[in-house]
């Protein structure tokens, strides 16, 4: 069994198969974080204040495409609203603003939590995230 | 075999601590620490026109480093060294200044192998003057970098090469002394980046029968403190170039109307410098010739043949260096895993590397990657390191079960 | 009053000396000092992109470096603290990129008591550019600083004013503040030279509800290792400049074609900084905060005034301070004898000041003078420093038979 | 008495009448110390490889007047070769390079040799003789 705090099972999985990098019409944002080359495509398909459908494509590290990839299974369904207050949660989760059993019953986020002891690692956990936020400030515009 | 982590007090304070990212910055001996804390101790006060005896001794360290530096160069006038604050600001003196003298239409060659602070200057000065900035490229598949690429680019209208003398990614040694030779008979400038060579290998400029127009290196890279970089010159060509930057300390006069400048080293060192910082190249320099550069080289190339030879035994690892190695410099890569887990996983294990584009997009782009996991030995490195490093590397596959 | 002198090495390893030249640069204290050395022993690497431990645990005393400055000044966006080598550079940073901004026939105002690093790069810009530079002038007898010498000299071309909180040779302290507020309100832009000021008084630009464009000074004048300087600037202003020095670490991307430069504070610091003398900032601004910027304020003009007391009751000497002085700085003649004289007679008596143009060539000529020779008293001087300076002025003359 | 090592008698004496300041026809020279500001300028009338007058004119401190004041007093007469070779010596001598006995017969040298301790003040002293030196260069030309 692989035993790696950062690198779990689960963030392998997502790693290895990211979900919904899709073809979708909607607002794109692209993300890219010059340091370690982590790149980030967002597309949101918004209708009556809802996130109805959502493609996440990353180029880069497992912690940023594992991190995109279980962003686009969480906050899909979610309304504009709900998904604001939950991505300033998620950042302050993996930035250690909040404690650890905060995301218990999301596993995989939890799991995420593990990049905290490297900080340089959290911006690549937090990419997928703010590029998400700034496809819903663009589509607010 | 050298052993010198005792010299190290970074190393022996961390004692689990692989320390394998000297290419970024290198760790400081005792010898040059205690010396500069000494000297905030018990000498230091401003230097330049002060009468009273701190000044004085603190000005006599100063101009030590600088002949010191001189005669680490292998070159006679002590006067063309300039202390400046890294590499970046050296390049971006002559950038700035002796490209004054540039124009529409010349040309400026560069490798493609340059850190970004011997290629974004030019670029930029490129673009601002309509210069034609040339690439010379390596070999994509030896990774050597035979001197025909850059020579067959020289044109009546070179005005400058601008050359690294080693890559910090790949630890190609460019064909510094024969271009440098051919520049000097075809009267074109050439500028030598020195800041991945000079902390790893002997060097003597007039030995070598080359007279490079422009040397820099950074403090930092060869155990000196951060904040000093050099700036050595041609004697004619820097009388001949305008300051870079103006105020104190670098002037004869200032009357309402005008200034003049004082001459070199002066002209270039414009407000208080970084005293300690200079004190500490002038301790590195000695340390480092304490032991011997000849010495340092062949114990990280051997450090550095030892890795890269068990890091290629090991499956989907790929090594990123010519055949024939002369330093310390290991990039490498790992099908599957992303650099940037690499590393972490290696600092998990107190393994410590460094991995992106290592400030040489070009390059990188060039070789069709995206990053690089790099490791880099130094004289104080020792066979354990390059075991910790192999048997990390062996971990992240296992992580990522591959 | 206070009694700092055990807090200072060199001022305990040589307790001959009466160390009066803190305005060329101020001492160190342990605190800053162990504090460096001890980075260096346990902590240092390169900062930036690191991903193990050393390398974060350096990046975030540096960041910290950051924000204690910010604070400091008291400013709010930490971005916009730049660390550079020292004032110079900052003042030559803003002369080359915010000068791209300026065009022939536009106006820039410096005053008469510039230090040459806040008077030479603006010569000089102006006369590449076909820039009008106009002089501001001080009161020639009573030392003082009218706003209306400066404000008056505004025109509706009129696009910089570069100016010195506080004059390096007179203590003469500008109307910065109206002269800020009166800068704001018409959308000129302003630089402050607080090379002289900020050592030696509390200042908040918030709570002063002035903003300034830009804020320059030197690590090494208030007891911080020599190497580091600041430049703050407002946010929109730096956005809106061209980066100055080009390389690594101020970057995005880089294709051969062009680059994408990163956003503030990295845009302006290219490069590896001069990481210890960062650090070493973030202890000094520490120390001085712990004794309290108003006590040095009080403490060095006490001393100041009391040798302004007894430096005028000796005949044949004459003090150039304003009647209204608030810091250590005491410039000073003695009829029949060279400055260059009087500081090597007290340099035989331990007393140590400088004694010259101080870079002030212009208003040392304004004043009609060759040469002053000038005491600068800090918190770590005390009566006895006074009583040591006095008594060897009085040698002075009876050397000289005066 | 003044028992100063550097500011002696002699020193203080030429500093306050310095000898030779005059005007003469012959080659001329500027000397300037931008560290201090000493000025010094130099008149030789050079007749038969000889340095037949000399005057020489300071405005600085008491060692850069003193230096230059004995200067004056000790070359008229000299012939050109003899200059060079006793300026070379000089110059030695201020640097601390010669022994302080080497002037003993030329006692006003001799009192100059206390800024030694002071090795900023040394291009002080220097300057008259740097200066003299570039006179007879200019000579040559
Ligand atoms: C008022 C003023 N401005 C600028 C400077 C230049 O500072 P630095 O030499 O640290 O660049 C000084 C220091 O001498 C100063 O006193
Ligand atoms: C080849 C080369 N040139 C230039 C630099 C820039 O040096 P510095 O950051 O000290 O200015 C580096 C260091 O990263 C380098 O490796």
């Amino acid at each position: 069994m692989n035993f790696d705090p950062i690198y779990q099972e689960v963030i392998l999985d997502h790693y290895k198969n990211p979900r919904n990098c899709k073809e979708i019409d909607g607002v794109s944002e692209k993300g890219h974080n010059a340091s370690c080359g982590d790149k980030v495509e967002v597309v949101a398909k918004i209708e009556n204040d809802k996130v109805e459908d959502l493609s996440v494509c990353t180029k880069g590290c497992a912690i940023c495409t594992a991190s995109g990839s279980i962003m686009s299974e969480k906050v899909k369904g979610m309304s504009l609203e709900e998904i604001e207050k939950f991505i300033e949660k998620v950042k302050k989760y993996l930035k250690g603003e909040l404690p650890e059993e905060e995301f218990d019953e999301i596993f995989e986020l939890k799991a995420l939590s593990g990049i905290r002891k490297f900080p340089v690692r959290i911006k690549c956990a937090l990419l997928p995230w703010i590029t998400l936020e700034n496809t819903l400030k663009k589509d607010k515009k | 075999m050298l052993d010198l982590k005792k010299n190290f007090p970074v190393l022996r304070e961390n004692p689990d601590i692989c320390f394998l990212d000297s290419g970024a910055s290198a760790q400081k001996p005792d010898y040059v620490i205690d010396f500069v804390a000494d000297f905030y101790r018990k000498t230091y006060a401003n230097i330049h026109r002060g009468i009273y005896s701190l000044s004085w001794n603190s000005t006599v360290l100063y101009d030590k480093a600088r002949e010191k530096t001189a005669e680490f160069l292998g070159v006679k006038n002590t006067e063309c060294v300039i202390f400046t604050k890294n590499t970046t600001e050296s390049i971006n003196l002559v950038a700035y200044s002796f490209g004054q003298k540039l124009k529409e239409g010349d040309e400026i060659i560069v490798s493609i192998m340059e850190h970004h602070a011997n290629f974004v200057p030019w670029q930029q000065l490129a673009k601002k003057k309509g210069i034609k900035l040339k690439i010379a490229y390596i070999d994509k598949n030896t990774l050597e970098f035979p001197v025909e690429n850059i020579t067959s680019l020289i044109t009546d209208k070179t005005k400058l090469i601008a050359l690294s003398m080693c890559s910090n990614v790949l630890g190609t040694i460019s064909p510094f002394v024969e271009v440098c030779k051919t520049a000097n008979k075809k009267g074109i400038k050439i500028l030598l980046d020195g800041a991945q060579y000079m902390p790893h290998h002997r060097i003597n400029f007039t030995e070598l029968g080359i007279e490079p127009d422009f040397v820099v290196f950074s403090g930092h890279k060869l155990c000196a403190f951060d904040g000093v970089g050099v700036l050595y010159g041609k004697k004619e060509v820097l009388e001949d170039m305008e300051p870079f930057l103006t105020g104190g300390d670098m002037i004869e006069s200032v009357s309402i109307e005008e200034s003049i400048f004082a001459p070199l080293p002066n002209k270039f060192e414009a407000g208080t410098p970084p005293i300690g910082a200079v004190i500490s190249l002038l301790k590195a320099i000695e340390y480092l010739e304490s032991i011997g550069l000849d010495k340092v080289e062949e114990h990280e190339t051997m450090l550095a043949k030892e890795a890269i030879k068990r890091l290629k035994e090991i499956d989907g690892v790929h090594v990123f260096a010519p055949e024939k190695i002369s330093n310390g410099i290991v990039s490498f890569t790992i099908d599957g895993i992303h650099p940037h887990d690499i590393a972490t996983i290696l600092a998990e294990d107190n393994v410590c590397i460094r991995a992106g584009m290592h400030c040489a997009e070009p390059l990188i782009t060039y070789l069709g990657q995206d990053s690089f996991a790099r490791a880099t030995f130094y004289l104080y490195n020792d066979m354990e390191d390059v075991e910790k490093l192999i048997k990390s590397v062996k971990r992240c596959k296992e992580v990522f079960k591959l």
